[in-house]
């Protein structure tokens, strides 16, 4: 079973939720996870981190990406060692930790530099691609 | 993210959203509702999602936002043509109901 | 001046280098680095480096993307210790060099883990954007 | 990389090159190549690249091997309609004149 990583810094900014997206929908797809709906469910995972560490965290906004197989976790750190608490939603907010309970299997809160990481372990990706060795020969969209 | 605004001949404005609805694009669409229910005041506001290919929390948010706005301006409101991701993530919120059904204009 | 950074795995395969790209041009974007030709020069010169990787190098493939302001650095690590040398083109390569070289300021090798780096830096993008200060609104494409 | 073969009325084999030319998609033009030039065998193959959003050197290589094919097969050769990185690269490489005028058939 291969592990393969991703770690990359973020801004501070209303698009890094976007630009995340963007880039690791890339990086999982060159590691042969290109199950549409997954990814779907992950990027949606991904989107409430990121969006929660701009909003309410501050500080550097780390990224982390790993998948042993086709399990993956992705993990947010911010600078804040705030933990996020549920919060009953209203017009402003608190729908990011129910969706990021419903498509995970389970995630928690580390700390982490001064600040925190949350991780998010997502259910495997459906299907089966290329691993470190490569085969798939999938074309990137 | 793009927004197109439609005016039909029967009082409704229409929202087409087309892209992803996120932080980043969230308040173009605050923006976008306001103008749809001045001016010429519409019956009904409807926001069509077929274009919408990615929505999260804050996109939700815009959309609940939407509809209060709407019926503070008295019109009627629905978000259509909800598909994917979009409408699973609604449907795990418990907003699929309340945002894909035709809310009644508030008469006051 | 902010210091951002992303390190990654790739598996070996022909799809590498299309995915390596739309991770890079959406890390660059999230730090503000927008300016088209400039993106587009960058993306040639990493396209290059995880191609050679894939055809030449083996091994583990992996990328790093290092920004200081708005100098970028692309390097590209493979698990082969030979050092590329430019080539007469023919039919079936030897380009590839040539236009690393045209679009980088420099570039070298290291040795990186038994095998080696293949480090590229790139002329500083133009424009101004986020830092991690964070205050650019561009939206992602 | 979507590519669009076309065979116009004066003996022209055109195939319009839409997306990322590079090591994954270069094996999809030499295969489109061949099939332009065999059958009823055309006195010209143009590659349209006027959709082609990207190209590195996998992607010249290509383009040079195209219109070697196409002199084995008698037939001219031509790229036309290279904009942005991709002119910016063929010039780099010296190839840009050689590729984007037209190299008449050799005739044997
Ligand atoms: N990264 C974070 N740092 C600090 N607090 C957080 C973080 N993420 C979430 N929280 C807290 O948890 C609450 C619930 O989060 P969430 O359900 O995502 O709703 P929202 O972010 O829309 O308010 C937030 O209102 C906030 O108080
Ligand atoms: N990552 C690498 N590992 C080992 N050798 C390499 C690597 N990159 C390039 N080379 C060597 O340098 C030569 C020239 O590289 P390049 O100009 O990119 O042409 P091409 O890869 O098309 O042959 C290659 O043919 C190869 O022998």
């Amino acid at each position: 079973m291969s592990t393969l990583t991703a770690h990359f810094d973020l801004p501070l900014d209303g698009t890094a939720p976007a630009y995340a997206r963007g880039a690791v929908v890339a990086l999982l797809g060159a590691w042969g996870l290109r199950d549409r709906d997954w990814l779907d469910a992950a990027m949606t995972v991904l989107s409430e981190l990121v969006s929660n560490a701009v909003r309410h965290g501050g500080g550097a906004v780390v990224v982390d990406v790993e998948a042993y197989g086709r399990q993956v976790i992705l993990s947010v750190a911010d600078g804040s060692s705030v933990v996020p608490r549920p919060r009953r939603a209203d017009g402003t907010g608190g729908l990011g930790l129910t969706i990021i309970n419903a498509y995970t299997t389970r995630w928690y809160v580390q700390s982490y530099e001064g600040g925190k990481r949350v991780r998010a372990e997502m259910p495997p990706c459906p299907g089966d691609g290329v691993t470190a060795g490569g085969t798939s020969r999938t074309e990137p969209a | 993210m793009n927004i197109t605004a439609h005016r039909d001949g029967d009082g409704t404005a229409r929202l087409t959203l087309d892209g992803d609805l996120d932080m980043a694009t969230a308040g173009s669409l605050d923006g976008h509702v306001v103008r749809a229910l001045t001016g010429e005041r519409p019956r009904q506001l409807v926001i069509d999602a077929a274009g919408l290919s990615f929505c999260d929390s804050s996109g939700i948010h815009a959309l609940v936002r939407a509809r209060d706005t709407a019926h503070r301006h008295g019109a009627s409101f629905v978000v259509s043509n909800t598909t994917g991701i979009t409408r699973r993530t609604l449907e795990i919120t418990g907003l699929l109901g309340t945002l894909t059904t035709v809310s009644p204009r508030v008469t006051g």
